[in-house]
């Protein structure tokens, strides 16, 4: 077992023993906060998918994150007021279903994930990195002039969504989904790395000419795997909004594209368990700054800068060493 | 006569460790990071200003920075709720926070006072008995600019507000009271700072005046870039882009424009007055439109721990209900939805000295309530 | 099999000009199966551009390509690649932090054309693994399978870069430079390796090693300003006078 | 709809695209020469604007307002360049999007610290306030007037100074060539330095101008830097010109599109909805825009690498 292992499954085990301590002790509002992390963790994990394997920096997957929530709020708004989304050329209904919601998130942000990879990958470096953040802005103007699901006021969903045999009201079976999706999303990430696609990926981000030498599109590797980051971060973002029970065009703002960069960057780029190491921190952060002072941002832009200048491995690169584990 | 606050809120404390009241837990979440902080800063030194003077200890109040993100803001409450097991929630500045956090508080069976927003679906079908609005539902400006331009005898009136649902319902609560025809109506981007467009179509649509509703930055931006197009023809809106606070920034250019509010800082009654001095002797600065909800807010719940305790939640419900508490607007009391029912006053922007404020230049609407509360059912 | 006299790899009065600089001027070049065509001249005679043309990195301005006699002018590097064109780097285009096998590996894959695997593993396929590790040994790096690419030095490199061609089971190589930054004996080493793989592949080679060029060549073009002046064989093209003044005289 | 509010429009969308070639050109020097990709550019911007208030209130005269916003925002980006982003030449375009997003994150609300929640003032001066008549009977602000002509000025001032001198000349080396640069025996640091300050100069200008007609707050440069990503984007890194045509095609899409949208769906829809589609079809123009522009030429209209 490599010192990176050991600190992931420390990590994975912290996620879920806080929470558990919480339930005993009665502090419902840290299992809340433990869920938070779990979500944006999910969201990063897809985002590091993009970023630490494929090497492409997105500044725009807010877009995703958004996504993902509309859909939920979409969804659930119409299942709760009885009314149909549309009714032609098919009926189609609302519902409070979690799993179908999720579908739904995938579904819709992996088509937007699509549709921007296929432009905004025609160019590469600042280039990509300006254009995915304009096109996430531009759902953030199109969310706040969409006056028929709340505009800027966004959706409130007063009941949180149903899964089959789970309370979902209840704060730690809401953790208990939101971390099983976390091991899921890990797993399927660090699978990723070593399948064949990864490995080609991986080999794209280093040497483009290499792979097109060897007979592959960079172009379409980068495609898939644009649309995969963006898939799970829209699942983060249809349960970041079951979360808050409630959507609004803030989840397409650039800061939190940049948000979700920090958190693997504070974790630690193209780790595994970066996306979790810097989601916990950062709520941490937010948590205990938030407390001392109103201007606790200059103290986050500062960790980050010191983090960027001097420790670049992050979190998990400082705790784990420089060396990264190896076949 | 009216006693002056101090001495009420001294009585009041005085019955309170005569052991009539239990302790109450308030919290507190409000905007007091990013843009828009100062509104929050406002309405939290005003509610803090009228706790300190009552005396009371009873009352503690936590307060939380919601950095004008509805989704921390739901989290906040959710804090407030289950970790610091508050009685009260207040403080909320923005309406699509209100909606984020207002619905699922007042289920949980805590008291909600509103300082500042007032969203339609929370007035109407959506009202809540434990929901109270302190300031105002948010139609309630628009509708009394609307009868000023009407009384005014404005005849083609060119409205514009930003495109997002408060924009939307300004311009319906406007059109609501106005007699007179459009001679255009814009939404524009919400966040825009440059109206160089939009005044050329003001200046070429042949308007006798313009009503707009631009809160923050926008309305500074649109009534500087107003002032320089040159052009002349009265300008009216409600009391959000010439606060206190905003004026300073707008300078010459918002002189002698109407506004409509239900504060303003020369409202004449000693509750009025008192309040003005002492928040100007206390954070050395005029208040605002929101310090004056703010320190409302806080003199309605002190109003209630007199009379109930939280505990019983009944009781403590009809003694917020009587709103036995002195307003700085005069008189004040609740419709059957929990929203006001007062006079909204037409004021004018003035310059004392080298201040830009506001005065009282008349009435728009007496005792107004709004129209959603046929709507609810309570 | 294929016509011994149909070249394998053919371009066809390839002109390409980036303004005023004509890089290629009516470029008609072939390869033919089972020899070693090495295509030499001075710095800044169009042998880069050249190559990018036929590897398909570059657009001709006019003229084509073809591979096995089908035009492939319009097609992007990959699908060449797939087509049977197996490419070296002068500068290694390896990825760097990846082990040499996973290289190899990736090679392999490339050949097998399906990329989208999302679940398995690439190291656990055995189909994929045995390519990799034959060509590993083709080369002679099976000791370093399991070594860090960026340790590796300057000669294993060529030698890996080579074996990565070689997963694709190449119709032709196109070698820019394989023997540039190597001592005398890695030199020797290659020189000796590139003639026996002439007889899997032909080998088209941009050289500035003269020792590996006469050694190596069945037959030598000359560039010269975008130009070829000469094609031929070591002996013609040592006694060929333009070729003398343009090219050799400088160099003696 | 009168051909003269079209003309109006038309020096509407003018001004604003001029002003964004303010912010552009600075970001697009800094990612020419130094392939630094800076996010707190609007920060600058933010800084020119703060400064400008400042020292208006306190000296009532514009004219040194607008010489500390050069000065202030030259010298927080010089400040800025020689303590973080020096730092970040070296690195990947991931460390420099999150280091200058960190110093945002500090700007911002260190610019509140320092001048509270509340909107600064900061107003025309009295010689160019109020409107003119330009030939067809256009009233248009002069003001706005001589927004356009300064950023004319200042456009073909970085041509000569990017063609005629010496920094020119070196910054033009830069561009194509870093090892060049160093071999003609400049000092790199120290044009890294000018560079930057001068990029951030720009946008303080374009702050203290911009933020006499509009609100001085804290947050007011993230919007403009965003869109003058798009500029950037549309016009070509590194290319001064790009930036110019950018800007312009920005602004006259912006405008004309907020304008003639909403009049376009009003042929076939009610005026309220018709108003909402077009406003936010408008809102999403210049994304649009930029979006064809990646599909037809993805280097961008000037750009000559991708």
């Amino acid at each position: 077992m490599t010192r990176e292992t050991l600190i992931n499954s420390a990590l994975a085990l912290a996620l879920l023993l806080v929470p558990l301590w919480a339930y005993a002790m009665d502090e419902p509002f840290i299992i809340t906060l433990a869920t938070k992390v779990a979500i944006l963790a999910l969201a990063g994990v897809g985002l590091n998918i993009a970023l630490g394997l494929g090497g492409l920096v997105s500044l725009g997957h807010a877009a995703f994150f958004g996504i993902g929530g509309y859909a939920m709020g979409i969804l659930a708004s119409h299942a709760q007021s009885y009314t149909a989304i549309t009714d032609w050329p098919v009926l189609i209904e609302g519902t409070k279903s979690m799993p179908v919601i999720w579908l739904v998130a995938l579904l819709a942000s992996g088509l937007a994930a699509l549709l921007i990879g296929a432009l905004s990958l025609r160019t590469s470096g600042v280039y990509f990195i300006m254009i995915t953040l304009a096109f996430g802005q531009m759902f953030y103007y199109f969310a706040i002039s969409w006056a028929a699901y709340g505009g800027e006021d966004g959706l409130s969903i007063y009941v949180r969504n149903s899964f089959p045999g789970l309370n979902t009201l209840d704060p730690i079976q809401f953790f208990a989904i939101t971390f099983v999706l976390l091991l899921a999303a890990l797993l399927f990430s660090a699978r990723l790395a070593k399948s064949p696609f990864g490995l080609a990926l991986n080999a794209a981000r280093q040497s483009p000419q290499r792979v097109e030498t060897i007979g592959l599109s960079p172009y379409r590797l980068r495609l898939v795997a644009f649309v995969i980051s963006g898939m799970i971060t829209g699942l983060a973002g249809a349960l970041f909004a079951d979360l808050n029970r409630f959507v609004s065009p803030t989840m397409f703002s650039w800061q939190t594209s940049g948000e979700i960069m920090v958190f693997i960057i504070l974790g630690g780029t193209a780790r595994l368990f970066g996306p979790v190491a810097g989601a916990a921190l950062f709520i941490i952060l937010e948590h205990i700054l938030g407390g001392l002072s109103e201007f606790w941002h200059i103290y986050l832009g500062l960790l980050l800068l010191l983090v960027v200048l001097f420790a670049k491995g992050g979190v998990i690169g400082t705790l784990a060493g420089r060396e990264k584990a190896h076949d | 006569m009216k006693i002056k606050t101090l001495a009420l809120a001294s009585a009041l404390a005085a019955l309170g460790t005569a052991g009539l009241a239990e302790p109450v837990k308030v919290g507190m979440i409000t905007t007091l990071s990013g843009g828009g902080a100062g509104l929050g800063i406002d309405a939290r030194d005003g509610f803090m200003l009228a706790v300190k003077q009552s005396g009371n200890t009873d009352i503690e109040v936590v307060i939380e920075d919601d950095q004008r993100k509805p989704d921390i803001a739901v989290q906040l409450a959710d804090k407030m709720i289950q970790s610091e097991k508050v009685d009260v929630l207040t403080g909320i500045i923005w309406s699509n926070l209100a909606m984020a956090v207002i619905p699922s508080a007042t289920a949980q069976g805590k008291f909600y006072l509103s300082p500042n927003a007032g969203p339609s679906a929370l007035a109407g079908k959506g009202c809540h008995e434990n929901y109270f609005n302190v300031a105002w539902q948010n139609d309630n400006l628009h509708e009394a600019a609307g009868a000023h331009a009407t009384a005014e005898g404005y005849k083609s009136t060119f409205i514009l507000a930003p495109n997002y649902p408060a924009g939307v319902d300004a311009l319906t609560g406007f059109k609501s009271q106005y007699k007179g025809e459009l001679s255009g109506e814009l939404l524009t981007k919400l966040g825009q700072t440059d109206y160089a467009s939009e005044i050329a179509q003001i200046r070429a649509s042949g308007a006798d005046s313009v009503f707009f509703f631009l809160p923050g930055g926008m309305g500074i931006s649109f009534l500087k870039q107003y002032a320089d197009s040159g052009i002349d023809l009265p300008v009216v809106g409600p009391a959000f882009s010439f606060d206190q606070g905003i004026l300073q920034a707008v300078g010459d250019a918002a002189l002698g424009v109407r506004n409509t509010s239900q504060w303003s800082k020369d409202i004449d009654n000693a509750t009025n007055k008192a309040f003005v001095e002492s928040f100007q002797a206390e954070y050395g600065r005029l208040p605002s439109l929101y310090a004056s909800q703010g320190f409302d807010t806080a003199n309605l719940l002190l109003s209630a721990m007199g009379k109930a305790s939280v505990k019983d939640a009944d009781a403590f419900r009809a003694a917020l209900k009587e709103a036995d508490f002195s307003s700085t607007r005069g008189d004040f009391k609740f419709n059957n939805n929990n929203h006001p029912i007062q006079d909204i006053y037409v004021r004018e922007v003035i310059k004392e000295g080298d201040v830009y404020t506001n005065k009282i230049v008349g009435v728009a609407l007496e005792d107004h309530g709004d129209v959603y509360a046929a709507d609810c059912k309570m | 099999m294929t016509d011994p006299q149909t070249p394998i790899l053919e371009t066809r009065n390839i002109c390409k000009a980036f303004g005023a600089l004509k890089a290629s001027q009516d470029i008609s070049l072939d390869l033919r199966a089972g020899e070693i065509h090495a295509l030499i001249g001075p710095n800044g005679a169009g042998k880069s551009t050249l190559i990018a043309q036929i590897a398909g990195g570059l657009k001709p301005d006019s003229g084509s390509v073809h591979l096995n006699g089908r035009d492939v002018t319009a097609l992007p590097t990959a699908k060449r690649a797939q087509r049977g064109l197996g490419r070296t780097f002068q500068v290694s285009a390896l990825a760097m932090e990846d082990t040499v096998l996973q290289n190899a590996v990736l090679g392999a894959l490339g050949a097998q054309g399906r990329p989208f695997r999302l679940f398995q593993s690439a190291l656990g396929n055995a189909g994929l693994r045995q390519v990799a590790e034959q060509a590993l040994e083709r080369v002679g790096l099976q000791d370093h399978a399991r070594s860090r690419t960026a340790e590796l030095s300057h000669g294993q490199r060529r030698q890996l870069e080579v074996a990565v061609a070689l997963t694709l089971n190449p119709k032709a190589f196109v070698m820019d430079e394989p023997m540039a930054g190597l001592g005398a004996s890695g030199s020797k080493a290659l020189t000796g390796f590139l003639d026996s793989l002439r007889e899997q592949a032909p080998i088209l080679m941009v050289e500035h090693d003269m020792d590996a060029v006469f050694a190596l060549a069945d037959r030598i073009s000359v560039l010269v300003y975008g130009q070829i002046i000469a094609t031929g064989s070591v002996a013609e093209i040592r006694a060929h006078p333009e070729v003398r003044r343009a090219y050799l005289g400088e160099d003696a | 709809m009168s051909l003269l509010l079209l003309a109006e429009q038309v020096l509407n969308g003018l001004q604003f695209g001029i002003m964004l070639f303010l912010m552009a050109a600075g970001l697009t020097l800094v990612f020419g020469v130094m392939g630094l990709i800076n996010l707190a550019h609007g920060s600058l911007f933010m800084i020119g604007a703060f400064a400008a208030a400042a020292v208006a209130g306190a000296t009532g005269s514009f004219l040194l307002a607008l010489i500390a916003a050069l000065a202030a925002a030259a010298a927080a980006g010089a400040l800025v360049e020689v303590l973080v982003i020096r730092r970040l030449y070296a690195r990947e375009h991931l460390d420099q999007v999150l280091a200058t997003f960190a110093l945002i994150l500090i700007f911002s609300e260190s610019t509140r610290w320092l001048f509270g929640s509340f909107p600064l003032f900061l107003n025309i001066p009295e010689a160019l306030s109020g409107p003119v008549t330009l030939p067809g009977g256009i009233q248009y602000s002069l003001y706005r007037l001589t927004l356009i002509a300064i950023g004319l000025v200042v456009a073909f001032g970085l041509f000569l100074l990017i063609s005629r001198t010496r920094l020119g000349i070196q910054i033009r080396a830069g561009e194509s060539d870093r090892e060049m640069i160093a071999a003609l025996g400049v000092d790199i640091s120290k044009l890294y330095t000018i560079v930057f300050a001068l990029g951030a100069a720009l946008a303080g200008l374009a702050g203290a101008l911009v933020g006499a007609i509009q609100s001085v707050q804290v947050g007011m440069g993230e919007p403009v830097l965003i869109l003058a990503f798009v500029v950037i984007v549309i016009g070509g890194i590194g290319s001064i010109k790009g930036a110019l045509v950018g800007a312009i095609l920005v602004g006259l899409t912006d405008t004309l599109g907020g304008l003639l949208l909403p009049l376009f769906f009003g042929l076939f829809m009610d005026n309220a909805s018709a108003t909402s589609t077009g406003s936010a079809l408008a809102s999403m123009s210049i994304y649009i825009l930029m979006a064809i522009v990646l599909v037809v030429k993805p280097s961008g209209l000037y750009g000559a690498r991708a």
